[in-house]
Parts: C-alpha cells; structure tokens; sequence
C-alpha cells in the first residue's frame, strides 16, 4: 500500500471524481480536468461510459489523454462523429446528456461559473478563453459535475462575470431562467466535495479529502463556506486507481 | 461551379479589407495556410470569425489584420492563453480588439441561421449568463405556442468563409471526413467560399463520415498541401500537438512573435 | 440503451391507443411491418404524423386506426390518389379523419424543433398560402433584429416514432444509408422511439452515407426482414414498384381493400 | 422527318420544358411530368443539368424515369445524398436552386398554384395529396418553372385553395409576402407557353405548339386569357428529340 499512502492532490481529485461516473452514462466531457477524470473512470470501473466531446465524436474511446477535444484519436475511436450543430441542437439542448463535466476558472457558493474574464469585462485584467460548450452544457444536461482546484482566486465571493449559470442568486432561479436540467450536483476540488445543500442551492462541503485539514478548505474559500454537519472523508485512493491515474497520464506524454 | 485556384489568386481575389471572413475547422482542418496568406497579403480590418480561434487567429490578430474577432472559446486547446488574442484585448496591442462574443452553441447557430437564409436561430441559452448581456447578436425570442421566453442569435453571413479539406475533385467537389465541425455550414453561409484541400483527385471515392459540398456551392477551391499544419487532417498527417505546446512560449513575447512571423509566415 | 425485442412486444409495449405515433421513411426504409403490428393489435384513435402517407397510411386509416393525420403530402408516389385517405376525408369511412397539413419543409422543421428540444422552427414558408389559414401549429414570428415576418412552426414530439433501417448491432446501435429522410429527427423527437431493422450483425461496418443513431437515443429495436416492403431497403432488396400500382386498384374499392387485408395483413 | 411529323402534345410540352433547361443548372425537380423534362433534357442537351430531387438526392442521374422522387437509382446515381432538413433548409430555403420546376393540379392567372383540394377545404370534393415541397420550391427558387396540362377544369378564375404562390394577387404581391425567388416565369402546357406579363404578372400566351388553333387555347383557359402582340410558334419536336424521349419512356417501363 505504499503507493496508496503517496499521492497528489490532483491525484485524489481525479480519481474522486471518476468514482461519481458509471457505464452507460452520456457524459459531456469537457477538456482538461474533466477529460482526465472522465478516461480514468473508463480504465477502471466504467470502460463502457459513454464519451461525448464538443467536437461531435460521440462515444470516443481514446487509449492515451487528448491534448484537445477534437484530436484525431478521439474521431478514430469514436462509435461516430456527428457536425458540431447537431452535437448542441440533437443532443445537448433537448437533454439527453446525463452528465455535463465541466471545468472552470471561477465558481460562487451558487455554482456559477465563470471562464470569461478576471476584471471588467470590456478592460479585463486577464482575458480568459470563453464560453465554449459550457453555458448549454450546464443549463441542458441533466446534471452537472464541476471540477476546479480550490482557492480563494477560484472560489470567489462574487464572479466578475457568470459563463455559464449554476444556480444563479438562489432557489428557483434556474426555473425561471428555464433551464432544463437539475444544474450542478457536485463540485468536486484538490480538498474535497462540495454540494449544493437542497434547500437554499448554497454549496456545502460534504466530503473531505484524506489529510486535509477542514480549515485549509474554509481558508481556501472565498466566502464564509457552510460544513455538512456530517462531514465525510473521501475514501483514500486505491492502489489500482493510482496505478491506473499514472499509465494514463504517462500516456499522454 | 467552383473555380480551382492558386492560394495566392484565391485569398487576393475574393477578399478585401474590412471584410468579414470566417475560417472554420474544429481542431482539425484548420485552414491555417489560407490564414498565412491573408497575413502576407497584409489584409486590414477584418471581422474574423471562428469558434475556435486558435493559432491561427493568434497570427491573425498578433499581425494586425484584425479590427474585430466574432468567437466562442479563445484559447490554445489544452495549452492554455492565446497569448497574442490577450495582449489586444487586454492592452490594445498591435491594436485595439472588438469582440462579439458567444457560446459554441450560439455562434453554431449563428451560422445555422446565415446558411438556412433566416435572419436568426432560436436556441435555449444565454439566459442568466453575462454574454446576454455584451452582444447585440444575441435578443429574447417568446414561443408563440407555449409563450416560452427562448433567446435568438442573429445569422451571419460572411462576406468569405475559408474552410480546408481532405480533397477535391477537378470538377470542385469538396470531400472532407473526420471530425467536420461547422464546415459544411460556414461554406453554406459564405456570399463567397474558399476551400483550400489536400489534393486534387480524379474521382473522389466515397468514404464512411464523409460530407460532400458540391461544386455549385463554392466559389473557389485551392491546392495547399499541409494547409491545416499544426492542425491536423485524417488521412493525411496528425496534429502536432508539440507545436502547440511551443506556440505558448513563441507568441508569449510580442518581438518572438514578430520574428517567428517574419521567419515562417512572411 | 435499446432493448432488443419481437416486433409484437415493441409495438404492444410502447404504443398505446390516444398516441401520436410517427412512421418515417421517406420513401425509402418506409416501417411498413410496424404499420401492418398496429393494424394488427387493433389500436385505435392514433394522431399518426408522416410527411408522405402513402401505403401504410392508407392501410392504418382504412383500418380505421386513425383519428387524425398530420401530413404534407398524401398520396402515392408517381401513381395518383390515397384511396382510403381520401375515402376518408371525402367520405369520413370508416370514420371522419382529422388532419393536420403542412408542407414538406413545415413538417419537416417540426420534427426538427422536436429533435431540438425547442417548442418551435422559424422558416420561410407558409405565407400567402391557404395552408397558412387551415392549421393552428403554424404562427407569425418577427425577426428581432430585422424586423422581417416568418413563420413558427410547432414542434412535434410523437409519443412513439418508428422508423426501419438496415442494420443494428448486438448493443441496440442503429445504421441506415441511402435517402434517410427525416428519420434522425424522427427518433430524436420521439419520446419512445422503436427502430425496425432488416437484421442484426455482429458489428456495424462503417458505410459511406450511413448515418449511425446509437443505442442510447434508441428505446426499442426489433428485427423485421423486408420491413420495408413494397418500399425498399437499399441494400436489401428494390422498391415493389408494381406494387405501388397495384394498390390503386386493390385500395379504391372498400370491400377490395378489407378483404385485401385480412388476407395479407391480418 | 416522319418521326416528326405525328408526336403527341405531351411529348411537345416535354420537350418544350426540357428545351428550357441546360448544363450547370440547379434544378429542384418534381415528380411527373416536370421529372420527365428534366430527365429528356440531361438526354439532349443538357447532361450536366444538376436535379435535385426533394428526397435529398443531390446531382442524380438516373438512366430511366423514376417512379417516385426516391427511387433506389436516384440515391445510387446522386453525388451525395443528404437529410430532407437539410434539402429544405440549406439548399431549397437561402435560394441556392436556380429552377423550381413544378407541377401542379390546377393553376390561376398569377400562376398561383393548387395541388390539395377541388372544392372546400373541410368537405373537399376531390381530396389532392397536398402540398409536399411546393410552397417553397415556388417561394425560394430562384426561377420557377410550372407544367401541366391546359384545360378550364386546370386553368381556373379562382382556385378553391392556395398550395403554392406565384405572384398572389398581382404586382408586388411577392415582395409583400417575403418571397425571395423570382416566381413562376413560364408555364408550359400541352398547348402552348404562358409567361407573366412584366407589368401586371397576368400570364399571357406567348408560345403556341405547331397545329394548335389559338382559340383551342383560350377555350382550354377558364379566364380570358391574353395573347402576346407577337404570338410566337415553338418550334416543332425534332427526330432527336422524339427518339430521345420516347427511348426514356420505354426505359422507365
């Protein structure tokens, strides 16, 4: 078990969140940390999660870490590639996504994104790439899955811009805007889980991660954050999802 | 029909400045080549538009040839900034950049719209989101059956839209196959095309994926062997994703960049 | 993930009487084994969506499984007259039918709002014609930006869509090629959907043209061999053009029908 | 010349139409009698005529008459064949079609066109198939061809129901409604050729066939129909295209 004792923080928080993915599940799979998670889950427990990139290769079954969403082994391992219309029309917008798997630069205590810009949005300090798939994949899918390294920089009090809507100031708001899915159901960080308690939509730490401190995650946390009162500890990585996380990654070199 | 042209005569001839031009290609077949060319053509003051906008829109922008960039996602697929595209937005370099900015589905739909000869696309999106609110391609539409509030974009027809292909046939066929993005639909869209391919064939046998746009709806097709490089076209060559990673340290630096430009573009 | 199961089982299961049922094919890979199971199990009071009622519709109106019909084209292709659609229309035997007309480019985008998850399709289409005034699934919308007229089209979203295709693997995975019609967005718009196929392969070989509809988008596949006839199958076997011919007369007569029908169908 | 001189007058009205069409066009072909044309063309004259037929064939050609608009050899002769959205909406909508070529049942002097009902819409006396593509073949094309034959039950004062626009209710009408296409610029029949006037968009007798009597025509018209100043008389069928059309005939057998 030494392995198992000696891991990354990025390490647990990929394989925390393949854990949350199962077979037969459509996943919209966005690139960077979700990609990384989503083939994990697919060298573990779920070979037959079904893959969805924004490019249109449905049911991609890549052997090493796409660089890009759109690199040619996802298209040659894909069950078929449809035109990027069809991918946000057919697929995406009438919700037959299960699972919408999402990264961000920024998140509030509401779940809402934010990949845009850091400061003003017409004279930002730092421009960030944008929107891409993500605002229809977090109002169409079914649910949501978040995953982002946890900061102050990143959990922040208020977003200098919301990308793409969690659940906007609160309760009801996502029915108001008519969206269709259920919205963000898990946001899982470098320190632990968050979820959106079910009343008031606000995230609430639910699990933390082994040999994390609880006031390292409230420190890294940009607003007041609320603790489930009872708060778990995610199961430590095994030494197959490690062995498995490190020939993933090493393929991708 | 399609005319089959030179690179050079086919970028010269179908734009001018300050048109707007869409060069479409989802990760792969980047019609980076054709993009090269309107660098060294010094084109001024287009309205570039492209989902993806990549290195090739990093060189566009960093050149000059930009006035505004319609887009969805700015970045350098897995490597992160686009290091050029940020200095113009952020500090105005070589000059200041206009965006309309959308999400992929929005400006997917854009296109939808112009090649269906709609003035607009109705989606679900944008509600609650801050794009709803810094473009002007974007309004609320209400359902006169369910009186559900849903949002319009607007359609857009670029005065030329470049796309790259796998190949041709003598007549202007275009086949191209793999992952084909909104191709078919920038073409569809263009009041003119380009499209530069592989290779010109005698026949162009059929292949499992492909989409073929006829002769008689492109304007011109061009021959650029490697005209995606570093992007990638199946069948052909694979991306070089080692590029990629370099481009963030050669674009990082407005003189590296110059020089680069100077050294492989110019 | 599709089930696979008996063609009597797929259609006992998923349809039930009241439902608006699509049966899409156009032309080719028309689903008339499915068709002849629902005259079979009797349903009745059926809202039956098909942009070009031909034979099998003419077969389920004369059998009296019919209240309405939403249609665009109503007849038999390159022959004439519907006579048991129009016996009904005319004549209200064997009772009176309720339509619902539109054109094909209509009925078209309603199933591809339907396939959209949206309430509705803007197209240019409709105006100045009398099918404008006669159908409430069709309204006026106004371009936000140009202020241009259009017309919205009402999505459908049929309780069943049943198409038939070629092929499908082990796994419920679908293959169609040749015209595919409507048949994407039929199953996309269906809220169940029952996919009859020629037969079941090991693997779905990729084909040129084939469009592929996985599993997962898929309620129930069955396995109907000549499915499709008097239609065809690309592939399979060739359009019963004969027959098409022959139907005008066995069909123009009610009592030639009935008995036509319990010899061949029932 | 015998050949010649013993043809039918719907041969006449075929290869009249198909005199009208040449190499390169994009014509969007109905079935029946505007089929026929357009296949007797690409026989003649015009092999690289590009027909479109509204199943999604693109480029087909077909070496007999197909029986319907899908035919088995429509998809296997075509350069590609695509979905019926698109047809509609990429191809036929934005006027990418240079000729809507069309037939109808009955037809009025704007050349607006009826193909549902004789009679009331409700309590039809004679229940037509309906529209299929036509509304918007007439509307988006860029050109519009019609044909059918000559008659007072086809050439009607009023039609019982508008399925297809030609120029609605005289000058302008077009433009008021959005139609982007030019409208219906000939129309042929088995007795001569009828073209709009530039002014009033009534359809005027321009073209007579050979052995026709010019009141066999206005009789055959169940409004007064007008004459061209220069009433001009089509030109005979020649041997050619007698051979050519009757070979087709017999091919589609």
């Amino acid at each position: 078990m030494e392995l198992a004792d000696t891991y990354t923080s990025d390490e647990m928080m990929s394989i925390a969140a393949a854990r949350q993915l199962s077979n037969n599940q459509i996943c919209f799979i966005g690139i960077g940390l979700p990609s990384k998670a989503a083939n994990l889950a697919r060298r573990l427990h779920a070979p037959d999660l079904i893959m969805i990139y924004e490019s249109g290769t449905l049911g991609a079954k890549p052997t090493k870490l796409p660089l890009s969403i759109g690199d040619g082994e996802l298209a040659e391992t894909a069950d078929t590639i449809v035109s990027v219309p069809e991918i946000f029309n057919y697929l995406l917008q009438p919700g037959k996504i299960d699972i919408g798997f999402l990264g961000a630069a920024q998140i509030d205590r509401y779940a809402n994104l934010n990949s845009t810009v850091i400061g003003d949005y017409n004279k930002p300090s730092v421009r960030l790439p944008g929107a891409g798939g993500a605002p229809e994949i977090a109002s169409s899918s079914k649910r949501v899955i978040v995953m982002l390294r946890q900061s102050t920089k990143s959990f922040v009090d208020t977003l200098p811009f919301v990308t793409s809507v969690g659940f906007g100031a609160g309760p009801g708001d996502r029915e108001k805007l008519g969206l269709k899915g259920a919205g963000p159901v898990m946001v899982i960080t470098d320190l632990g889980v968050l979820e959106p308690d079910s009343d008031t939509r606000e995230l609430v730490l639910t699990h933390i991660h082994p040999n994390i401190a609880v006031e390292k995650v409230i420190e890294s946390t940009g607003w007041k954050l609320r603790i489930a009162n009872q708060l778990k500890v995610t199961e430590s990585p095994t030494a197959s999802e490690l062995d498995a996380i490190r020939s993933l990654v090493s393929a991708g070199k | 029909m399609a005319e089959i042209v030179s690179l050079q005569e086919g970028i010269g001839s179908l734009l001018k400045n300050g048109d707007t031009v869409a060069l479409e290609g989802f990760t792969h077949l980047i019609p980076m080549s054709a993009g090269h060319e309107i660098i060294r053509q010094r084109f001024e003051e287009l309205t570039v538009v492209r989902l993806t906008p990549d290195l090739i829109s990093d060189q566009l922008i960093g050149s000059g040839c930009v006035k505004k960039l319609v887009f969805s996602w700015g970045g350098n697929p897995g490597v992160g900034s686009l290091h050029r595209f940020r200095d113009a937005v952020e500090h105005g370099w070589p000059h200041p950049l206009e965006i309309d900015e959308h999400s992929h589905a929005g400006l997917t739909n854009r296109f939808v719209a112009g090649a269906s000869g709609l003035p607009f696309a109705v989606m679900r999106g944008y509600r609650g989101t801050g794009l709803d609110m810094f473009t002007a391609t974007v309004a609320p539409i209400t359902c006169p059956f369910t009186g559900e509030e849903l949002r319009a974009v607007a359609a857009i027809n670029p005065d030329l839209s470049v796309i790259h292909a796998q190949r041709a046939d003598r007549n202007g066929n275009v086949q191209l196959w793999g992952i084909t993005g909104v191709q078919k639909e920038a073409v569809l869209a263009g009041r003119k095309s380009l499209v530069t391919v592989e290779e010109i064939v005698e026949e162009l046998d059929p292949r499992p994926g492909d989409v073929i746009i006829p002769t008689w709806l492109i304007t011109a097709v061009a021959v650029s062997p490697g005209g995606s490089r570093p992007s990638y076209a199946a069948g052909y060559y694979q991306r070089d994703n080692d590029f990629y990673i370099a481009w963030d340290t050669i674009s990082r630096d407005r003189e590296t960049f110059l020089s680069w430009m100077k050294d492989n573009v110019l």
